[in-house]
């Protein structure tokens, strides 16, 4: 075993950190770092253009779309190198991307099914967030159970006509374009008669409803489709071969070691406020049960950067990706759940109090925290749907018959 | 031996359940949650007055129903599952206080027009030092020259914007005990807070305020002892609110997993559901025991008491968020919607499971009961 | 809400206080009490003669059989008799039955579903620990799904000829009879072709083979049955209709009340042992984790209790019983569990030293107690059986097609 | 960038895995249990001895193979998953002892012999005292005109019957190290001990024992590092031993599940089985790239190495014990009847998962070195 990098990584790292100091440097909020990267680009009008200036200043210096081919804008870039930059861009966090969806979803779909065309037209759009994606996967009657979409499509001699309804689209209000499911045979087997489409949001008959979620934020939406014209080059892949595309769809994560060291910054915050706020004389971290759900949760966060560490290897050595994926997403998920529900239990009796009241704890994050890690466990497949996932294919248990 | 609701309370709990379905639906609340803090409507409070809910553990010459603790806490059930705002709960347990005082002045002055709806009264115990429990109070009153003066920071007191008067667990010569405040007098300061479900609270801060009567509730002899009651009853008050809120968050997964239909049949069938509710069944029939044991304790003035009050709030705190936490996950997207009511009971329930005390402080508590007490194996 | 027992109750409460004080007394080991009755009894050569003196003398008494009607030798004693004798019997510790699967099991069954030929023939012999009855439910490939049971019997004009096998019988090498389900009509539904019969377990063709089990302890037997012959008149109930019968003999449980007393005096042990352990300068009992566990196992036995007296409190007003029963045998189940888990955590590092080792605590009994709790939660219905009873019965979930 | 077993390491784990489950099937533990202590087979014995397993890391010129503590632990998963009675796994702590000591005169005299299976050797750290770890060692070592003479007691000592030499954590007035003793020395009293597993294990009295070399191992200099490192590997190649524990529950498990039938269809399409097998899954995963991880830092002297092995046996006595319940109660009756091996597994993961720190010592080890050495959020 052998967890060095390369000397060319750690130049590569060298680089990238010089680079982030001058761009990000150590405390800069996003804001200001969003803000400088516009003035750069010196865009303007764009209400997004803020938003935009990022990603671009990002690709401009060759740190978006790494593992894609050069030739659509892509890096071509190692395996490690990859890693490198997720890691160092969570060390110093580095502003989230409006382009997230279309870097970490369907520019990945279609770079590996996408015809020439798409690949053309779409990924250095993406890239430069130029275009900004939905995803319309989930329908009122299709939750956890994807494949049983009822939002359908006739097919003539120009394409596609589309009716139906789309929900929990995030984003949909901004989106330029959106990837969708739809029912392309509703004599197949339920699986088997799904097309994967890409539609342009301005075309007549969508409309976007926004839903308010429970934690008070907007980042959900409706979508309806009522007759909507979609040309046959906006199909990717085979008609009614849409259903393993949208698994791999769901498959194209960011590496987990990204996701460690925000865990590892949360872990970091509660053991800072749990040695902050009094309980009388002493403070919080004084409570061995509160050190050890502490200490536990350091645990638990090895565990998934170490977890991280073997899939990684395996992907270098060129072996198939094992447990790891599946595992760690179930895994990681329920472990920052637990970690807001202990950052409750240690505001204590302050952990009523709301955001802008007198003696609120950390300005209220922890409540917000809260309901993100509670949704975070039903977005992108309930922790129930990945347990089914590892028995049936990583255990190797029988399947059974109703899914 | 009669272990349950009487017929009386039975009808009670009905009458209660149906009218805040009816004129408090879960949309009001929700709308609210905007509103911050949460008030109200005054039609449905006055409703709630003219029942006489407020009065409910008053006696009948006070103007009350002369119900017992057990009584109280079947409306306070109610409110939980209901989602109902204050100032109900922290008005009753105000009569409840003044009642129990024994203080003639008092009684006739204020409980009364507090029945009524007329005086809003509300009690003051937490602070911000991050201890639980009437003997941690730091809040001193001292007596002058010119009276008793009252200072210290009291948090997270119910209504502490809307109260005329506000009851304050504070440290005296005679002990830890209860005095009573104008919220109007000098050296009070109020600042409006709210909490995660929208409830009004308020931090109020006395700088050598004046108090009102002059004197601590229930005198000398008895300030300490109703202190260490009221602290008791609210607690069981507010698990009887968690033990409303569990049961409403099952019934409505209950429902949601008897109708909808994922892969080909009602989600309710899957084990992952179906035990994950039968489990959260189970520690409500569990919590309602102790509820129950809880509150016949406090009503036969049992010795005992303290420690199965602690048993309920730990038990219910833990099982009302759970029940929550449960309903969000198994309602999937729509739990989620800020339309759907399940996190209503999710904010609710994590907000009473903090107050008064979490779990771990209740079973401390409990230990604490155990080492003095408790001798195991009880032979005949 | 009122919890007193009435005076009537108190009196015969203050009458067994004083039978148990004479005949069981303080402190009395199960061994000479037994031993006491024996010589009370003055019968002998029996190998039992000792275990079965003591449920005579508890019988001739008149507190066994209480529920049962007087005609056969019952009491017909009221319910808050019953549960004021399950109390104070639990309370002194007073040594275990012999003739327990009688007394609770088929004794109450019989009452309930046998002809009265059977009822005079087997009761008054329950009653006097003069049979000694076994379980035939359980089947090697019937185990959580008890209806899908072969043991199956042919019907002639005498009775019936019975062949298949019996597993993880309790006691069937001691009993006398056997009360046993059989598969009657192959082709009706799987439910509607069993009948409940009464076997003599010195019939020809009847073998019992003993099972060990985890703990060591041989408390479980396979029996076989070859060409058994039942006479007609040992069915219980209808032809092809023991299904129901048998779901109600599962259901005749003592009340959990003499099991709260139980798990209270685990809870004293727990308490004692941890107050006596020592971890260096400290005892275990220090630690404010152990001292949590043990108060959260305080809260759910007084929770048990309370349960308990919710239940008897509807059963003495008549009405139909709530969710209680269902809902305490599963939650004393887990309970049961997690004290034997936690005292496990309490011995710390002496928890690996086996029984007559120096420095083992307790004479090892937290190690034999730990395999009985986890083995309690499998025996008569399994945990996950009893939460698909509740989510089904009591929550009112849709019953999923497969059991 | 490799973090995964190399060829040697893969090779090595096969061969042992076949090895014992041909050699060493579950019914030979199980008649061990009633033979109590558990010895093992002396053909069987010989075999692990000519394969050079005890010297798996030691140095070659030692007789060893020259591997490292990932080696070690290799070997130390498979003697879980086939529940491999001593002395293999305290000869093998014994040897890396010796040869980390650096004492050339007992490297000479005493591993040629060990890893050869001549001489019996093994290690005596926990005392009767409740605590765990070095800094907690009671035993001491005086110097006198007689020599240095030990004094203390010590319990579980793996095969203290058996053995003919002991390294013993003592306190010295060089810091706590090992010393060793010869068994039979004058002032040792050894009585039989055994554990819940049946594994033979001793209680060791030490009055005024002579020390065998007359000094500390590693000297004065190193012989506080010295046991803190042995401390760790040993920890660590407990932890391995529970990951292979764990997954022979889980496999048995998963095949029994995937084979028995109930309502229709195999036990296994039900989710109150599959999930749980599913979340021990997940936790093996985990605890194994725990495991991993401690080796490695062991393995590269990483200043972080002690941190993570408690994370590794914190985690796997939990996961080990975890996943030999759930056998149990997956198998229902069949698991609990003794000719059915799940209760061996349960018996080894409970004593492991106790001995030399449970898994709330571990995390307290954690907590420690939280306060010490972690500085939050990392920074560019």
């Amino acid at each position: 075993m052998d967890l060095n990098f390369s000397t060319a990584d750690e130049e590569y790292r060298q680089r990238l950190r010089t680079w982030l100091k001058e761009n990000v440097g150590g405390g800069g909020s996003a804001n200001a770092v969003m803000k400088k990267a516009e003035e750069d680009s010196g865009s303007a009008k764009d209400p997004l253009a803020g938003a935009r200036a990022w990603p671009r200043k990002l690709h401009d210096a060759g740190y978006v779309g790494l593992p894609w081919p050069k030739e659509y804008g892509g890096q071509d870039a190692s395996f490690t190198e990859q890693v490198i930059c997720a890691e160092e861009m969570a060390r110093v966090r580095t502003p989230p991307l409006i382009n997230t969806i279309g870097l970490s979803i369907i520019g990945p779909t279609l770079v590996q099914h996408g015809t020439e065309e798409q690949k053309k037209r779409f990924l250095p759009r993406i890239l430069r967030a130029d275009d900004l994606w939905c995803q319309g996967f989930s329908e009122p009657e299709a939750g956890s159970d994807l494949a049983s979409l009822r939002c359908r499509a006739e097919i003539d001699a120009e394409g596609f006509v589309v009716n139906g309804q789309k929900v929990w689209t995030s984003l949909a209000f901004l989106s330029d374009w959106m990837f969708l499911l739809v029912r392309t045979d509703p004599d197949a087997p339920k699986r088997e008669g799904i097309s994967y489409l890409l539609l342009d949001m301005k075309t007549p008959g969508v409309s976007v409803r926004p839903l308010r979620n429970a934690a008070g934020g907007q980042h959900f939406n409706e979508v309806f489709l009522d007759d909507v014209r979609i040309p046959r080059e906006n199909l990717v892949g085979e008609l009614n071969g849409g259903w393993p595309i949208a698994r791999s769809s769901l498959d194209h994560e960011r590496s987990g070691l990204s996701g460690v060291i925000a865990l590892e910054e949360t872990l970091g915050r509660l053991w800072r406020m749990a040695g902050q706020l009094k309980r009388g004389a002493k403070d919080a971290l004084e409570d061995p049960s509160t050190r050890r759900a502490l200490a536990q949760h350091w645990i638990e966060i090895e565990g998934l950067r170490h977890l991280g560490y073997r899939t990684l290897s395996d992907q270098i050595a060129g072996k198939p990706p094992g447990a790891g994926s599946s595992v760690g997403k179930l895994f990681a998920s329920e472990l920052r759940q637990e970690m807001t529900r202990t950052a409750l239990r240690i505001e204590g009796p302050l952990g009523p109090v709301a955001k802008r009241s007198p003696h609120v704890v950390d300005r209220g994050r922890w409540h917000a925290a809260y309901f993100d890690a509670l949704a975070h466990s039903i977005g992108g497949g309930t922790s129930e749907i990945m347990r089914n996932v590892i028995a049936e294919k990583v255990l190797g248990l029988p399947r059974s018959q109703d899914d | 031996m009669e272990f349950n609701l009487s017929e009386e309370q039975e009808a009670l709990h009905e009458m209660a359940r149906d009218f805040l379905s009816e004129r408090w639906p879960l949309d009001r609340s929700r709308e609210l949650l905007d509103a911050r803090p949460a008030v109200i409507d005054e039609d449905v409070w006055q409703e709630i007055v003219e029942m006489g809910w407020l009065g409910v553990a008053a006696s009948e010459e006070a103007g009350g129903i002369g119900g017992d603790v057990m009584t109280a806490a079947v409306l306070c059930e109610e409110a939980g599952r209901g989602v109902l705002p204050g100032p109900f709960e922290s008005s009753l347990i105000a009569a409840i206080a003044i009642e129990r005082s024994g203080d003639q002045a008092l009684c006739k002055e204020l409980l009364p027009d507090l029945i009524a709806g007329k005086t809003r009264v509300s009690v003051a115990i937490e602070e911000p030092g991050g201890l639980y429990g009437p003997e941690t109070v730091a809040t001193e009153a001292r007596e002058t020259a010119e009276g008793w003066l009252l200072s210290g920071t009291k948090i997270l007191v119910p209504e502490g914007n809307e109260a005329e008067k506000l009851l304050v667990a504070a440290r005296t010569p005679n002990g830890v005990g209860l005095v009573c405040v104008a919220a109007d007098a000098e050296g009070v300061t109020i600042h409006r807070m709210d909490r995660m479900d929208a409830q009004s609270c308020a931090e109020v801060v006395f700088a050598n305020a004046k108090i009102d009567a002059g004197t601590v509730l229930g005198g000398a002899d008895r300030a300490q002892t109703l202190l260490r009651e009221i602290y008791d009853i609210w607690t069981v008050l507010l698990a009887a609110d968690l033990l409303g809120s569990a049961e409403a968050s099952l019934d409505l997964t209950r429902q949601y997993a008897s109708e909808r239909v994922q892969f080909g049949r009602p989600i309710g069938t899957f084990q992952a559901v179906s035990h994950r509710l039968a489990d959260i069944l189970v520690n409500v029939e569990i919590g309602r025991s102790l509820l129950y044991g809880a509150c016949l304790a406090l009503d036969e003035g049992n010795d005992n008491a303290a420690p199965l009050v602690s048993a309920a709030k730990a038990s219910l705190s833990e099982t009302a968020v759970a029940a929550a936490e449960t309903a969000l996950q198994i309602h999937g997207g729509v739990g989620f919607s800020w339309e759907y009511g399940v996190h209503l009971h999710l904010r609710r329930s994590r907000c009473n499971a903090a107050l008064l005390g979490d779990a771990d402080h209740h079973r401390d508590r409990i230990a604490a009961h155990m080492d003095e007490s408790w001798v195991a194996p009880v032979k005949a």
